[in-house]
């Protein structure tokens, strides 16, 4: 079991990756979004699978949906944020949030 | 089975990123979902599954395409050129990377194999609890936040004001 | 009973927004300062004495029925407690005044409420998932608050803020995760106790980094702080208090120290890491400092600043490091909250919050002014105030661990201090009164006594220090000095 | 046995007096001066007073050579330690009496100002952190009064609150504090060598030489040697009474007295250093008197001359030979009260005139007769003339620097005497000789002028009866040395 | 005799100042009284001194061997009756010359004072006592000048900074002496100047021959000569501080060193003193202002005592001795006759003066006498003193010496045959028509003084005896020599003496020489040696103050405290200014630019931060 969390573990990192290369390079706000949920996907992933790999399925399960839950929250958050944005700016391009610097 | 659902999710995830257009990123984005629902379950976790399943590619979805239809922005953000072969590159580094650091951990690691009991339920409730008075607390936080940032009076009072 | 610390704040907070349909003003204030206040005479009188014989582990109640709910209490965590309950309730009375012109109120309580009940659930969990829970929950609240104002600034720290959050949180959890499938547990005990049985050196150094980079973003260390000096000016000033006052702290020191020390271990590598980090944020954030012209902002890098020492001192990991960290912590609280308000009152009075437009306020703010000059030397370190122990502290126990070049740093990184907090008090206070500021006024009476507060708490914590020392830091410091072996103790539980 | 012990308690009581009757009184300035200026004034000039009349209720016991300590456990190492003896009594004495003497003066001179409330409350603060400090025993503590002093300088020093004026006041709060911390990281790697502040438990350690290296550095930022000084000149921008309590009272002689305190009454300090804390004090007094040369700002000039003469105290002091010693306590009152008068002096021609530029005055002998020949009496002192009181000093530690076989430094430092001479002659010459630029001036108040020639005189009566302070100071050397023996 | 007394010839002129300082200034007559009589009383505390036992008072006072001693014995017995003597005739003589002076009340304070403190000063037995009073003079000497007047300050500066240098100098000696032999006690100390002894014998030396006015330290003599009143010339730069120097250099010599003959401090003490006569008496030669032409006469002066007391053998010192007493009296007298005339004729310069001796016979008779005496005329004093230090110098070996001091006698008779030919002779001058005699106070200081000239000139055994000898009695070089110089005092078959007399007669013919160049007008008469080719030039640069050490020394502070203030202050400054501004805001400008607002700049940060620190930690585990 232990190499199929590693291959989990493996898939998981790689997503992550995924989804911070999205963060560093895409301009689209919601887009960026879009790579945090990949994020979480990873991490929800991975924490499923440290629970499986191990016997600890149910907690892992219930860790999973509690981030899950808290995911929607952040990315309900982020998106009203996005929207306020796009009124001020009509834009969605993040290199133009630039007003604070310095 | 399990690989090709770790593929999929990686590569739908992989789409969802580089799509042009917002719509058909954020339905990548479900169908990635959805594949990592399809993980959960192959690995038992039904319960995860079905959250997974209803709220992030359910909920988050619909969430994004309220969004992008309420910006409608997505037209004036060009996205770099260079994405086409940057990213190629880059997941092939990181694959690279990964593959290597992942087969060094490869059967090393010794772990305590857990001594669950119980159904999900009654983990959920009885180890989780303070989880669970958590996500409210999360939930209650997110909902207020909209409140906030979509109240109608007040104005915006001074934080304008200053440039 | 230590329930209460979260359930009493989410409940008024799930409250208010029909509450405020009520009553806009009256009872939002009246309601979130009495709460506050109950939390504060709460720890003072009820929780304090909890701990006398060392941490305890509680068993929540809901009107006397038991639930699956166990609280950690130790001298750390009530170091915590105190710390928010205390300025909560002095930003509580700021708003009162502050936030008139927001409009909104009964919504801004509630998620300041809320972002309280994350932080004291923080402060109270045992179980690494649980920290990060209600680390998102404080954090949710704190977009939330930052962005309160909907201005164009606002909305983009806390768009930023967010983003970097959210990866924050990402690593935090792929390291829970991690831990989770070696040590098959998320609680303290557990993961300590795996970890004692297992010998997993590099996973542990890769959880660390790991946790280091989230936590430490979240405590804006350098080169994690970058949200920090864009949020917190932005935040409305009573919420910039909270954030550089407690949140940073909470989310970031506390559960950093919690880990490192209480569940990992503190180890040499991770003692030259921390305390490299702290003397880089020290410096990164005096020097960035003193070029700025917004008050607000000068005061956020000046929280990256003195964040640097805590983790410095805390990371030293001798008890008496320790405990200057954790007091340098619990001073911060105190002294930042104050200047942010100060700010908060002057941004009120004069419209601006660029230094260049200020001068002479002093004349027509002398509450204002006087106590900004009590944060900023304590701030700076001078002596009697409360700042000046702590880093005599910190000080202390790194020439005693021999970081000499480390003392020295730190003892240059406050002359820095001292240089633009100067900078601050002539271009905003001292000096020739600026003739547009004329007909200023002195800030309403609610916002001047919450200022008064605390600087008079700054001095009286620097005359008394002995005393708070004895009674709230010396027992926090005592807790994290027994390390792993707090939380292994909690396994049976 | 039970006569003794009251005695202890009475000094007790009397030095915690004469320390927090102007700290606590500080505070009660602010509410006096909310009934009325007249109330205010009076209150701070009895606190004033009332500090020094309980610092000089200590004298006879200091006489006996009594020494005293005791302390207040406050925990974690840093106990309220107080020390009382011929040291501490002669720098309590001298700081608080020349410092109410500086009051006094103060009702004319900032009698028109705003903020009076803050100047005398920081004033009276500034008098009592000296206080403390020279009644510390404990580093932390000594630290503590070292830098409420510091703050007590930064405000007034940018009393009139001119933005270049302010710079200047944080100038000086900065490097003294810069200084100040690095001392105490000085004190602090003392105390990781022997595990305590109390300074009466540390006599005769021997410390590293780069403890003594960040110690002196606090020391000479505070008192303004070089290369730390060039911000007590620019503190000239203060009122002149600020700046007459800076130089004479209080501020700058913080330094010396913790020279004398630590690093001979306490600590043992390398040989190397002890060779070379002379050469840097003499060439601070050469750089500093050639500055004084050159300026031409009236203050800035008196600014360099303290400089300058501190630099004899340190000598004094860094030769640790008894004349040394009670030279340069000496020095400390000597220069205190003629450096202070020519401040004053200085201060009620600049009010008269609204003039700092030397060259742009002269001939206000004719309008200030009283204030001129004060000038000239304290310079004399300054110079070290006899009969004045500053040539005892002078020669002192003069004799003594050769005593201990250092004849250049002492030829250099009496090369700087002779430039002392020369430009308070020039300042003399060209403020209150020459044709008279301006005409009609008048003298300022009688408590100025009184403070003055009251100044001046006692200048020329510390001479005539130097006797006297020489034996506090005789006492106190011994004492100083003793753990030589 | 009690000790405490000792304290007598310091606290009675003291109490006479303060009754001066403290009389209101409108009482008029009262003060020159009191004055009179006091210093009367002062002339007999000092005779009936004379002859007593040596007595020490010794007061505890400072610790660390620092006591108030004072010692009276023979030598201090003669300089303090010289001192009461000199202040009764000034003060006599004051009452008329000062009469209605503004600063009357000062002036008789600062007179006083000053003769308090030289008391003090001859009597100290301790190096700190003794410099109490020694340095104390500076400031009744910077008083004293600046009654004269408002354009005196800048002279009483001079005086002050000068006399205040050198004072330094012997406070370093002192210094050096004492850290060499532990004691302060004059009467203890006796060393060979050796080493370190040395350089505070020279130091030392310094301080006392500046006191006296000797060479370089001369300058502000000529310059007080026309700011202050005459008076104080007479009294301070005339009599006083020759006394006092003197009598400084001689304890020097005599007691506190063992100088052996044409060691090296006596050479230097010589050449010094050589170099002082010469070069002050060519300076003196052209003077065209009388009190100018006197003070540099009281520098060229002092040359003979340094040069006498540097021979080191018993003959020469005793000249020394015994010439500074004796130009103590015919300087002052000079310089009070010259005060008599510029009261009368309302000026000194000699080209506006002549033929007074009609109309000023007694002022003329006084003067006369006293210029003879100063130019050695046989039997005067000064032809006896010049006399012994001729020998004393001739004995050392070192001719030359002995050459200079003659040539210092040639031009000294030839300026004053110049300035008595022009100013009590000659046509008298047009202003000059009104002029009387002058009071009887003022003629009879003068006369009295030119009396003593004559006395201690023909019945020279009376001071050689009475004073001189003794003091000598003790000298270690003069230890089993029947000491008796009056043997041939005043012979004049001699070699030496035979060759002074044909000085004089080669001075007379300079005169005549330029009398006749310059038109038969004396106060030109000195213009041939004047205009003397490569001496001209001399000249002129003397004048502009080249040579005037107190001018180039102020330049020299001057330009070292520029440097030090430009290359050593200033830096500081702006090190603290500028540098340390300067990097911080150039750190921050950095730090704030690379805060650009670019969220993928701040995660590329983060991110980063991960990787370095998973490096870092992974590093230290290893």
């Amino acid at each position: 079991m232990s190499n199929l969390w590693v291959l989990n573990l493996g898939f998981a990192v790689l997503l992550v990756g995924v989804g911070l290369y999205c963060l560093l390079t895409m301009r689209n706000t919601v887009k960026l979004l879009i790579g945090i949920e990949v994020i979480a996907k990873g991490v929800t992933l991975a924490l499923v699978a440290g629970g499986a790999a191990r016997g600890n399925l149910m907690v892992a399960q219930s860790l999973a949906i509690t981030v899950i839950v808290v995911d929607v929250a952040v990315i309900a958050t982020a998106l009203a944020l996005v929207i306020n944005i796009n009124r001020h700016t009509k834009s969605l391009d993040v290199r133009k949030l630039t007003r604070l610097k310095g | 089975m399990h690989l090709f659902l770790l593929i999929g999710l990686v590569a739908f995830s992989a789409v969802a990123i580089l799509c042009r257009e917002l719509l058909k990123s954020a339905i990548s984005l479900a169908v990635a979902s959805i594949f990592l629902a399809l993980l959960l379950f192959e690995m038992g976790a039904v319960y995860a599954g079905v959250f997974e399943l209803s709220v992030v590619a359910g909920l988050i979805t619909v969430l994004f395409i309220t969004a992008i239809a309420l910006t409608r922005g997505d037209g004036d953000v060009a996205e770099g050129r260079a994405q086409r072969w940057v990213f190629p590159l880059f997941f092939l580094a990181l694959a690279v990377v990964d593959v290597l650091v992942m087969r060094r951990l490869l059967g090393r690691i010794p772990a305590i194999q857990g001594s669950e009991s119980g159904g999900f339920s009654q983990v959920l409730w009885n180890q989780r609890t303070f989880d669970l008075v958590g996500q409210v607390g999360v939930i209650s936080a997110g909902v207020l936040a909209v409140l906030a940032l979509f109240r109608r009076e007040g104005g915006h009072g001074k934080g304008e004001g200053h440039e | 009973m230590l329930f209460l610390y979260i359930i009493v704040p989410l409940l008024l907070a799930g409250l208010l927004p029909l509450l405020g349909k009520l009553s806009k003003r009256l009872l939002p204030d009246l309601l979130a300062s009495a709460a506050m206040l109950f939390l504060l005479v709460l720890t003072v009188i009820g929780a304090r004495p909890l701990i006398s014989g060392g941490g305890v582990i509680q068993q929540a109640t809901w009107f006397q029925a038991p639930l699956n709910i166990r609280l950690l209490l130790d001298g750390f965590s009530l170091l915590m407690l105190f710390t928010i309950a205390l300025v909560s309730f002095v930003v509580c009375v700021y708003s009162i005044g502050y936030m008139e012109h927001y409009g909104a109120k009964a919504n801004y309580y509630a998620l300041l409420l809320v972002m309280i009940a994350g932080m004291n659930g923080l402060v109270l969990s045992g179980d690494l998932f649980t920290i990060y829970v209600f680390l998102e929950m404080a954090a949710v609240a704190s977009y939330a608050l930052v962005a309160f104002g909907r201005g164009p600034d606002e909305l983009e720290a806390a768009f930023k803020y967010l983003m970097l959050s959210a990866v924050a949180s990402a690593f935090v959890l792929l390291s829970i995760a991690v831990l989770f499938a070696v040590t098959g547990g998320v609680g303290f005990g557990a993961v300590a106790q795996g970890l004692k049985t297992l010998n997993v050196r590099t996973l542990v150094g890769i959880c660390s980094a790991l946790f280091l980079a989230g936590f430490g973003l979240k405590a804006a260390l350098v080169p994690f702080h970058s949200w920090l000096p864009d949020a917190h000016p932005s935040a409305p000033a009573p919420i910039s208090a909270m954030l550089s006052g407690v949140l940073i702290k909470v989310s970031g020191v506390y559960a950093m120290t919690r880990v490192f020390l209480g569940v990992f271990g503190l180890t040499p590598a991770l003692t030259t890491v921390l305390t490299v980090l702290g003397v880089v944020s020290i410096f990164v954030g005096a020097l960035a400092a003193i070029g700025q012209n917004d008050i607000k902002r000068m005061l956020a890098y000046s929280s990256i600043s003195q964040i640097g020492y805590v983790v410095l001192g805390i990371g030293i990991g001798t008890p008496l490091g320790i405990l200057g960290g954790l007091f340098h912590l619990f001073n911060h609280a105190l002294f930042k909250s104050l200047l942010f308000l100060n700010a908060g009152a002057v941004e009120q009075s004069t419209g601006t919050r660029s230094l260049d437009k200020m001068g002479g306020l002093a004349k027509v703010m002398p509450v204002t002014a006087v106590t900004s000059v009590v944060g900023s030397l304590s701030i700076a370190g001078v002596p009697p105030l409360n700042g000046f122990w702590s880093k005599l502290l910190i000080i202390i126990a790194l020439v005693q661990a021999k970081m000499l070049t480390l003392a020295v740093l730190a003892v240059l990184g406050s002359v820095i201090t001292l240089w633009y907090y100067l900078v601050l008090q002539h271009q905003a206070f001292f000096g020739k009164l600026n003739e547009a500021w004329k007909s200023v006024r002195e800030a309403p009476f609610w916002m001047s006594a919450a200022t008064v507060v605390l600087a008079l708490l700054c001095v009286a914590v620097g005359l008394a220090f002995p005393f708070v020392v004895g009674t709230w830091l010396q027992p926090a410091a005592d807790a994290l000095g027994q390390g792993v072996n707090v939380a292994l103790n909690f396994i049976g539980f | 046995m039970s006569l003794k012990k009251t005695m202890a308690q009475n000094i007790q009581t009397i030095i915690i007096l004469t320390i927090f009757v102007p700290i606590i009184g500080s505070f009660t300035i602010p509410l006096a001066g909310l009934i009325s200026k007249k109330a205010r004034s009076f209150w701070s000039v009895l606190l004033a007073l009332a500090t020094t009349a309980s610092s000089m209720l200590l004298i006879p016991f200091a006489l006996r050579g009594g020494e005293l300590a005791f302390r207040k456990v406050l925990g974690l190492g840093v106990d309220f330690i107080v020390v009382a003896d011929a040291l501490s009594v002669f720098m309590a004495v001298a700081s608080s009496f020349i410092g109410a003497l500086i009051v006094v003066y103060s009702l004319g001179y900032i009698g028109h100002e705003e903020n009076q409330s803050e100047y005398y409350f920081i004033v009276l603060l500034f008098i009592g952190s000296m206080m403390g400090l020279v009644f510390s025993a404990n580093l932390v503590f000594l630290y503590l009064f070292w830098e409420i002093a510091a703050l007590a300088c930064w405000r007034l020093i940018g009393f009139y609150r001119v933005r270049e004026y302010v710079l200047k006041a944080d100038k000086a709060f900065l490097v003294t504090f810069f200084g100040a911390v690095a001392m105490l990281l000085g004190f602090i790697l003392v105390y990781a060598q022997t595990g305590t502040f109390d300074l009466t438990a540390m006599r005769g350690t021997a410390i590293p030489g780069i403890a003594v290296l960040l110690i002196l550095m606090g020391m000479f930022s505070k008192s303004a040697t070089v290369p730390l000084h060039t911000w007590l000149p620019d503190a000239g921008v203060a009122p002149t009474t600020v700046t007459a309590l800076l130089h004479a009272a209080v501020l700058v002689k913080i330094g010396v007295y913790a020279f004398a305190r630590l690093f001979c009454w306490t600590f043992r300090i390398p040989e190397g250093w002890q060779e070379a804390i002379p050469v840097l004090a003499v060439v601070s007094s050469l750089v500093a008197a050639a500055a004084a040369v050159v300026e031409t700002d009236l203050k800035r000039i008196l600014a360099y001359s303290t400089v300058s003469q501190i630099g004899y105290i340190f000598l004094g002091f860094a030769v640790m030979n008894p004349m040394g010693v009670s030279g340069s306590l000496l020095f400390i009152l000597m220069h205190g009260l003629a450096k202070a008068g020519l401040f004053l002096c200085a201060g009620i021609v600049i009010h008269a005139t609204g003039e700092r530029d030397i060259r742009r005055l002269g001939g206000q002998i004719k309008n200030m007769p009283w204030t001129a020949a004060a000038f000239i009496f304290c310079a004399f002192s300054v110079i070290g003339i006899p009969p004045f009181g500053g040539f005892f000093s002078k020669f002192m530690v003069i004799v003594a620097t050769v005593q201990s076989g250092r004849v250049w430094v002492a030829a250099a430092a009496l090369f700087a005497a002779v430039l002392t001479m020369y430009y308070l002659f020039k300042v003399f010459s060209a403020v209150f000789m020459g044709e008279p630029a301006g005409h009609g001036h008048k003298e300022g108040t009688r408590s100025m002028v009184f403070v003055v020639v009251t100044l001046a005189v006692l200048s020329l009566l510390a001479g005539l009866l130097v006797a006297y302070p020489t034996k506090l100071a005789n006492v106190a050397a011994g004492e100083i040395l003793r753990w030589m023996k | 005799m009690n000790p405490n007394n000792l304290l007598i010839p310091v606290l009675l002129p003291l109490l006479l100042a303060l009754f001066s300082f403290l009389l209101p200034g409108s009482v008029k007559r009262l003060r020159e009284a009191v004055s009179v009589l006091g210093a009367a009383l002062f002339v007999y505390v000092a005779v009936s001194f004379f002859g007593q036992k040596e007595t020490l008072l010794t007061v505890p006072w400072m610790g660390h061997g620092i006591d108030f001693e004072l010692r009276l014995y023979q030598f201090s017995q003669f300089i303090l009756l010289a001192v009461s003597g000199f202040t009764f005739l000034i003060a006599l003589y004051s009452t008329v010359r000062m009469a209605g002076h503004a600063r009357l009340r000062e002036y008789y304070g600062y007179l006083f004072l000053t003769a308090a403190m030289s008391a003090g000063a001859v009597l100290a037995n301790n190096f700190v006592p003794l410099v109490f009073f020694w340095e104390g003079l500076l400031i009744t000497l910077y008083a004293l000048i600046t009654v004269g007047g408002r354009g005196a300050h800048r002279t009483a500066v001079k005086a002050f900074l000068i006399g205040g240098f050198c004072d330094f100098c012997m406070i370093l000696g002192i210094a050096i002496l004492w850290s060499q032999t532990g004691t302060l006690r004059l009467s203890d100390i006796s060393v060979v100047p050796q080493g370190l002894t040395a350089v505070s014998f020279y130091l030392m030396m310094i301080g006392a021959v500046a006191k006296a006015g000797s060479m370089p330290f001369h300058t502000w003599i000529p310059d007080a000569a026309v700011d202050a009143p005459v008076t104080v010339m007479a009294f301070i730069p005339a009599a006083l501080e020759k006394l006092l120097g003197i009598y400084m250099l001689s304890r020097i010599c005599l007691d506190l060193f063992q100088i052996e003959v044409n060691s090296a401090p006596a050479l230097v003490l010589m050449t010094l003193g050589a170099l002082t006569i010469v070069l002050a008496v060519f300076m003196a030669l052209i003077q065209k202002d009388l009190k100018k032409l006197l003070s540099f006469h009281a520098v060229s002066q002092v040359g003979y005592m340094m040069l006498g007391v540097g021979t080191a053998v018993p003959i020469g010192i005793a000249g020394g001795i015994f010439h500074m007493i004796n130009h103590a009296m015919y300087k002052s007298g000079l310089f009070l006759a010259a005060g008599s005339v510029e009261q009368q004729a309302g000026t000194t310069e000699l080209k506006k003066l002549g033929g007074l001796a009609r109309s000023m016979p007694l002022t003329a008779l006084g003067f006369l006498v006293c210029a003879a005496a100063i130019s050695g005329i046989w039997p005067l004093n000064g032809f006896v003193s010049k006399e012994m230090v001729f020998h004393g110098s001739y004995e050392t070996g070192y001719t030359v010496f002995t050459v200079a001091a003659w040539l210092g006698a040639i031009l000294t008779f030839a300026s004053f045959l110049k300035a008595g030919h022009s100013v009590f002779f000659g046509p008298r001058a047009m202003e000059n028509a009104q002029v009387h005699e002058n009071k009887p106070p003022v003629t009879l200081a003068i006369l009295a003084l030119a009396a003593l000239c004559v006395l201690f000139g023909v019945w020279n055994a009376l001071p050689l005896k009475l004073f001189i000898q003794p003091i000598l009695a003790g000298h270690p070089g003069a230890a089993g020599e029947h000491l008796d110089f009056t043997a041939h005092a005043l012979a004049v078959f001699n070699p030496i003496a035979l060759i002074s007399m044909g000085c004089l007669l080669v001075a007379l013919g300079l005169h005549l020489f330029g009398f006749k160049r310059g038109g038969n007008k004396a106060y030109l008469a000195s213009e041939p040696i004047h205009r003397l080719p490569v001496l001209h030039t001399i000249y002129d640069l003397a004048e502009a103050r080249v040579f005037d050490l107190y001018e180039q020394g102020i330049k020299g502070l001057q330009a070292l405290s520029r440097f030090l203030f430009r290359f050593v202050d200033r830096p500081i400054d702006a090190f603290y200014e500028k540098v340390v501004v300067g990097v911080g805001r150039a750190a921050s400008g950095a730090i704030r630019a690379a805060h650009n607002g670019l969220y993928a700049n701040y995660l590329a940060w983060t991110i980063g931060g991960l990787a370095i620190i998973a490096w870092a930690i992974g590093a230290l585990l290893r």
